[in-house]
């Protein structure tokens, strides 16, 4: 029966590369992408196997594009997955895990182990994590002098980002207090800070999830916490999945503060000084007390499978080259994404890098913080994308007061429910 | 008039205009029309502008500094803003592969548009009625409702990342139909009789006789199938890789620069500002076949 | 040159019959009209010769050589078309040689010299570069005549070629067309729903009227002898009188009796078996004539004007008399006005008598009836309104 | 009985017809009875593979109530975009035949945005009417710091005239992130500005076409403007208006995902969530083939049906005379 209707492209599972030289399909636009660009032809250079790095607008891009092209049979050699959509291109089954393309000397231990524990299934390390980041804060130094606030002690806790949002607010220094993408990145973060699965078997890492854990204190304390900072017009709301929006606002200053991704390091720092104010970054505010640790963001590269053996040698060579401290120093260095092995993190260390620019230490130190629990890595489920949305247009619902937070978080439950089962 | 025409003729027409030999004349006709018709219409029409002028301005500007309408005076970073997408972030490129794609969707649709209602109109066959509908009710097939099996079938064909997967499945076109049909109806069957009796083909009538004859019309639906051609994205996105990519997807590109910490808004506007060029040379210059040939005659 | 014979062709159109199967000769040379009204079937006909439509039943003939199945194109036959069918984006030269390639086995040269030949004729020589946009009515037409004579064609076909013109251009281009007939000489099958232009163009006339020919003859046979009513009264303007009367037998011969008068007719063939029943006398306006006071009322119709129209050359009077309508022709500058009384004297060689059913002649008054004078047979198939 | 249909040969005919036909059996029907198959099953992308599922995708599309919604939003929004799109191009297209001068750039300025690519309007809209960052949504909302410069003259005469007060509580709020109903209001001006364009091509061209004769008859009759577009040449433009008619339910239906797309994400709480965008975010965003092919039949159901009624009704009004 379900023959007829399959059909199609690659079927079989035979699959052709979809160049001769080597193909990697990316989503790092503007600076990160020239950066990636960079190391492109530097492996070009130092190996003389060439590289053709192929920039898609999106991570939704790449993944369409990857999908279609597992399916169809002509593949590119990398393809940049977002770690949300990670179990969606794992369950196609054709994907080849990284570690049999390292060889065998590579030190696989060398990883940062809370990266590698995501992107570990199976006891193997499926795709090789590459830019990776976490979500932190930023403030406007500026702002919060002007509104007396100490700008050398940022809000720790959700309580207090309210307490500094009202004075910031009520001295006029800006029209609200923070702002951040309708994301279901932060969602996850705020979870994994206080510790709190977002979903059950391990949020996916320990079998196939089934539900989403509303019924607990971080859900209601978080939603309750939106929802009261928009009422009071603390809250400045970008739009859903709106980062230009978001950072827009922060840069205009009319939000004093922004969380976002550490790979914004860069940019905040080059926006704020043509913006006229000083910025600084500080650790991703808790809902409570508790500070567990961030969850993994960013993205890793995948390899499809069945690529002919005289290719795998290039594409293991290049992942190692991708995976070099040196190459990850780069990296960092350029984006603000950490590094992913401890050697280059102890040499940055040792080069005083961080010391000369701490707001690139602040994601790295938070991530290093953190301690080792389930709750930190990241969701791996099969409808990510669906779950995203449902997070994130229920949490609209919420924070505009269409319904009780109560009633809100039964219905984001009931929604991504429908979507597990 | 032809291209070359037009465009000739364009540096007489401005200067005419200029010299304002009319000028008493024309407020004299201006004020015939009435004044409150052309203050309706203008502001109405400024309606209908607003927006992109808005997209112009913040083309020319810094990234990130429009915070309000008092902000919208043209800036002088348009020279950057254009050099950096066209030419650093290779805007070019998107836009020479939308022009090929739509160019040969206008000629393929054309082409193969001209020989259907050939088929339709001159000939006597059976089913004409039912056929005419197969073609018109593919209106209500758009890329959404098959993409999966299209997807399926076309890489089947090994035409993903060629322009066949471009251009192919876009041929066949209704609206093209349905226009072209109308219009030959229009012109009277003691043509297509004498040549008939003359013995001149098909193929040559249609060469020789009703396309001469339709030139403004197949102008304007020519215009109309490039602006809709130009605007494809999902087709082209997913099943064409970077080498082939079209400006919509570039723009996505340029977009997505802003998603890395760039507070792009002058960059974005600076990318939609030259997708909307092309269609837009083609509207202005062609706006005369345009207008004279899309009357929905009777049936 | 060719003879074109039509044998009981018919033509359906789904369940619409637009000829009903007619038999016809062209004689070779000749200039033949069909006329009728409109929907009679006559533009059928000729585009069933031309081949533009496919016979239901029946045969059409050139010289003998049956053409069903023939391609238009191969049949030799050149059309000028109500419209000219001109191409606009053609000049007038091009439009007369496009196609003739392909419609003759003439070299461009031939082709070129052809063109420059009839544009002689038609005195269109300094239009050849123009385009159909730029010529007037008549000049237009030229083209279109010119664009059939340079083909050299066997027979011309031509559909109301002058009902685009005005009528003083028409009138022009009628003696024209007659004059090029008598160079060419050339056959043509010419049809108008005009009857002035049938009269004045044709050899011979057929009339038609749905789907079938009523009659064919000479212009004058036609308009003295019609077959039947439709021809009586379609033929000849304004339009003949026909009173429904009862033809009585009397001592002095027979009458024609109507209420409001009782007219002698002269003996002629049929006039017996028309005796004693009730047919449709029919008399021409321009047959009537206003009596004198002397005139023998036993021969006059006394009518009541009820209109006049001045026509210049002639007062044309509407009368009534009993319960039907007549109409007459009186001098131009006669003082008869609405409401007189007039006395109307027939000139009794010009009474038809017609089948009050079937509107058959039964008789006509005048001598030769019969017995045409030319020798050819009138045919006037049984005008039965359905088969 | 004149006639073009001059030429008889079958197989030529046939072969004159195959590119158009091919092309669509082969990439447009063919893949649409494919979906419709496929809506039967559940389809993963990337693998290939699927499941048959019988009618349990049609069962899930019935009982969601968020569907239903979605339905009975989609044709709210089709015929306000219908209806919408022809008043305010009959309007714009009237006014230009009315004036002698300008009439060309008048033209050309109301029909470029047609050339404008949807998700291109879409965002300019986004980055115009954000809520809390659009350029236009500070000048629509209070408080008018413009108007405060009227109180400027008055204040130096030391009165004190507020200006801004009072319409701070009658201005709007721009809120089309958290109100439906703005939202819903917003896609819906895009996506009728964005089609006046196309419609006021047809509508020029055929008014174009209208006698002048019976514009001078209207004329003498003492005929009002207004009487001469409603009475006289809404009847005669019929033909066109029809045609556009349906080339506007179609745009509505399946041309407009894009903006939506850009500006709501078919939210808040799904007041945008029209079927085209909801089918599209399955198909392309969510990988749901099967799912997304039953919300393609339904929708090709619906489509069908108010096409259907269209057509109708045009043959019973629409003035085909000569």
């Amino acid at each position: 029966m379900a023959g007829c209707v399959g059909g199609g492209g690659g079927g079989g599972g035979s699959v052709e590369a979809v160049n001769d030289e080597l193909t990697l399909w990316h989503a790092m636009g503007g600076g990160n992408g020239e950066t990636l660009n960079a190391l492109g032809d530097q492996f070009q250079e130092e190996t003389g196997i060439p590289i053709n790095m192929e920039y898609q607008d999106s991570y939704e891009s790449v993944l369409t594009n990857f999908l279609g092209a597992l399916e169809s049979g002509d593949v590119p050699d990398f393809a940049q997955i977002d770690s949300l959509f990670a179990k969606q291109v794992l369950d196609t089954g054709r994907v080849e895990p990284v570690e049999e393309l390292l060889s065998e000397e590579f030190p696989v231990d060398d990883f940062l182990p809370n990266v590698t524990s995501f992107f570990t299934v199976n006891d193997t390390l499926q795709s090789l994590p590459f830019n990776n980041s976490n979500a932190i804060m930023y403030y406007n130094r500026t702002a919060f002098e002007e509104a007396g606030l100490d700008p050398d002690s940022p809000p720790e806790t959700l309580a207090e980002v309210r307490s500094a949002s009202e004075t910031l607010v009520e001295s006029g220094v800006v029209d609200t207090g923070i702002t951040w993408p309708n994301h279901v990145w932060f969602v996850e973060h705020w979870y994994s800070t206080a510790g709190q699965l977002l979903f059950d078997a391990e949020n996916g890492h320990g079998g196939n999830p089934s539900t989403l854990l509303t019924d607990n204190e971080t859900a209601r304390g978080l939603y309750e916490w939106w929802r009261g900072m928009a009422d009071g017009g603390l809250f400045l709301n970008p739009g859903i999945e709106a980062w230009q929006e978001a950072t827009s606002a922060f840069m205009q200053q009319k939000a004093a503060m922004l969380l976002t991704s550490t790979a914004f390091v860069a940019g905040a720092r080059s926006g704020a000084e043509k913006n006229g104010f000083e910025v600084d970054n500080a650790f991703y505010p808790t809902v409570g007390e508790d500070r567990v640790g961030p969850v993994i963001g960013g993205a890793s590269f995948f390899v499809p499978s069945g690529l002919p053996d005289d290719r795998r040698e290039d594409i293991g060579a290049f992942l190692e080259f991708m995976a070099s401290p040196d190459v990850q120093k780069q990296w960092h260095k350029g984006t603000g994404y950490y590094p992913i092995r401890q050697t280059a993190v102890d040499e940055l260390s040792s080069e005083g890098w961080f010391e000369e620019n701490p707001m690139f230490r602040t994601a790295l130190d938070q991530l290093q913080a953190s301690a080792d629990d389930p709750a930190t890595k990241r969701m791996l489920v099969e409808p990510a994308r669906q779950s995203q949305q449902y997070v994130q247009n229920t949490s609209v619902e919420v924070f505009n007061g269409d319904t009780s937070v109560e009633n809100g978080l039964s219905k984001m439950k009931s929604r991504v429910e429908g979507e597990l089962s | 008039m032809t291209l070359l025409e037009t465009i000739v003729d364009a540096p007489n027409r401005a200067a005419e205009y200029l010299r304002g030999e009319r000028t008493g004349d024309r407020f004299a006709r201006l004020r015939e029309d009435g004044l409150a018709v052309h203050a309706a219409l203008a502001s109405l029409v400024l309606l209908l502008l607003f927006p992109v002028l808005v997209a112009i301005v913040v083309s020319t500007k810094e990234s990130g500094i429009v915070t309000g309408l008092a902000d919208l005076a043209p800036g002088g970073n348009a020279y950057d803003n254009y050099y950096r997408a066209l030419v650093e972030l290779e805007f070019y490129r998107y836009m020479l592969n939308s022009l090929v794609m739509a160019s040969v969707i206008v000629v393929g649709k054309l082409a193969v548009s001209l020989l259907a209602v050939l088929a339709v109109v001159y000939y006597r066959v059976p089913y004409k009625d039912f056929v005419f509908l197969f073609i018109l009710f593919t209106l209500l097939l758009p890329v959404p409702v098959r993409f999966v099996p299209l997807y399926r079938l076309v890489t089947g064909l090994g035409w993903n990342n060629t322009v066949f997967a471009i251009t192919v499945p876009y041929l066949a076109s209704a609206t093209t139909v349905f226009v072209l049909r109308q219009h030959f109806l229009s012109i009277p069957p003691s043509l297509v009789e004498n040549a008939k009796l003359d013995g001149v083909g098909p193929l040559e009538f249609l060469w020789r006789v009703l396309i001469p004859m339709s030139k403004g019309i197949l102008v304007g639906v020519s215009v109309i199938i490039f602006v809709y051609a130009w605007n494809q994205y999902l087709w082209p996105l997913v099943i064409v890789g970077d080498d082939l990519q079209v400006a919509q997807v570039g723009l996505g590109r340029l977009r997505g620069q802003a998603q890395a910490g760039e507070v792009a808004w002058a960059l974005t506007m600076t990318g939609s500002v030259l997708t909307l060029l092309p269609p837009l040379v083609l509207l202005v210059l062609f706006r005369k076949p345009l207008l004279e040939t899309f009357s929905i005659q009777r049936k | 040159m060719a003879r074109i014979t039509l044998e009981n062709v018919r033509k359906e159109y789904g369940d619409v019959v637009a000829v009903r199967g007619i038999d016809l000769e062209v004689p070779d040379g000749s200039f033949v009209v069909v006329v009728g009204p409109s929907g009679c079937g006559k533009s059928t006909t000729l585009r069933l010769v031309a081949g533009l439509e496919s016979v239901t039943d029946g045969d059409v003939r050139k010289d003998g050589e049956s053409l069903v199945g023939v391609e238009p194109k191969d049949r030799d036959v050149a059309m000028v078309f109500q419209n000219y069918a001109l191409y606009p984006h053609m000049t007038a030269e091009r439009n007369m040689t496009f196609g003739a390639g392909s419609a003759t086995d003439f070299d461009d040269a031939e082709i070129e010299r052809r063109v420059a030949d009839a544009a002689e004729l038609l005195d269109i020589a300094d239009l050849l570069d123009r385009k159909p946009e730029a010529l007037s009515g008549g000049e237009r037409q030229r083209v279109a005549l010119g664009r059939a004579i340079i083909r050299d064609p066997d027979v011309f076909l031509m559909d109301e070629p002058l009902s685009n013109l005005d009528a003083k251009l028409r009138i022009r281009m009628r003696a024209e067309l007659a004059k090029l007939h008598e160079e060419l000489r050339t056959t043509t099958v010419y049809v108008t729903h005009d009857q002035t232009e049938a009269m004045t163009l044709g050899d011979e006339v057929v009339v038609m009227n749905d789907g079938r020919i009523q009659q064919v003859d000479s212009p004058q046979r036609l308009y003295d002898y019609p077959a039947n009513r439709f021809v009586a009264e379609f033929i000849g303007d304004p339009a003949m009188n026909a009173l429904e009367v009862a033809v009585e037998s009397g001592a002095d011969g027979a009458r024609a009796a109507h209420p409001g008068f009782r007219l002698p007719l002269p003996d002629g063939d049929g006039l017996d078996a028309a005796v004693d029943s009730r047919a449709v006398l029919g008399v021409r306006p321009e047959d009537l004539s206003l009596a004198g006071a002397d005139t023998d009322a036993d021969a006059a119709i006394e009518a009541t004007v009820t209109v006049t129209e001045p026509l210049g050359d002639s007062l044309l009077l509407e009368c009534r008399v009993g319960d039907d309508r007549l109409k007459t022709q009186a001098s131009p500058r006669s003082d008869v006005r609405s409401g007189d009384t007039v006395a109307l004297t027939p000139d009794p060689d010009r009474l038809h008598l017609f089948d009050v059913e079937a509107g058959t002649a039964l008789y006509h008054s005048a001598e030769g009836a019969t017995a045409p004078d030319d020798g050819r047979t009138t045919r006037s198939p049984p005008a039965t309104s359905e088969e | 009985m004149a006639t073009r249909e001059v030429f008889e040969s079958r197989w030529q005919a046939a072969a004159l017809l195959l590119p158009t036909v091919l092309v669509s059996v082969v990439f447009l029907y063919v893949p649409a009875v494919r979906a419709f198959e496929l809506s039967l099953f559940e389809v993963g992308f990337g693998t290939g593979e699927v499941d048959f599922v019988g009618l349990e995708n049609y069962r899930a599309l019935l009982t969601s109530s968020e569907y239903h919604l979605s339905v009975l939003l989609t044709v709210l929004f089709a015929v306000a975009v219908v209806v919408g799109v022809m008043s305010f191009s009959l309007l714009v297209s009237f006014l230009i035949h009315e004036v002698e001068v300008g009439k060309g750039l008048y033209l050309v300025s109301a029909i470029w945005p047609y050339a404008l690519p949807p998700a291109v309007a879409g965002f300019v809209f986004f980055f115009l009417l954000h809520p809390d960052l659009g350029v236009l949504t500070r000048a629509i909302e209070p408080p008018y710091p413009a108007l405060g410069l009227l109180e400027r003259p008055f204040e130096a005469l030391g009165v004190d005239v507020d200006v801004t007060g009072p319409l701070e509580a009658v201005g709007p709020d721009v809120d089309w992130f958290s109100s439906g109903p703005q939202a819903f209001a917003l896609v819906t001006v895009v996506a009728i500005w964005k089609q006046v364009g196309y419609n006021v091509i047809f509508m020029s061209a055929s008014m174009n076409n209208i006698p002048g004769s019976l514009t001078e008859t209207a004329r003498l009759d003492g005929v009002g403007r207004l009487e001469r577009l409603l009475r006289i040449y809404v009847p005669i433009m019929s033909p066109t208006l029809a045609f556009l008619a349906i080339m506007n339910t179609i745009y509505a239906f399946f041309g407009t995902f894009a903006f939506i797309d850009v500006m709501t994400d078919g939210g808040p709480a799904g007041a945008t969530n029209i079927l085209i965008f909801d089918l599209y975010r399955d198909a392309l965003q969510n990988f749901e083939f099967g799912t997304a092919s039953a919300k393609s039949v339904v929708l090709f159901l619906v489509v069908g049906v108010l096409m259907y009624v269209q057509f109708r009704v045009t043959e019973e009004y629409a003035y085909y005379g000569g």
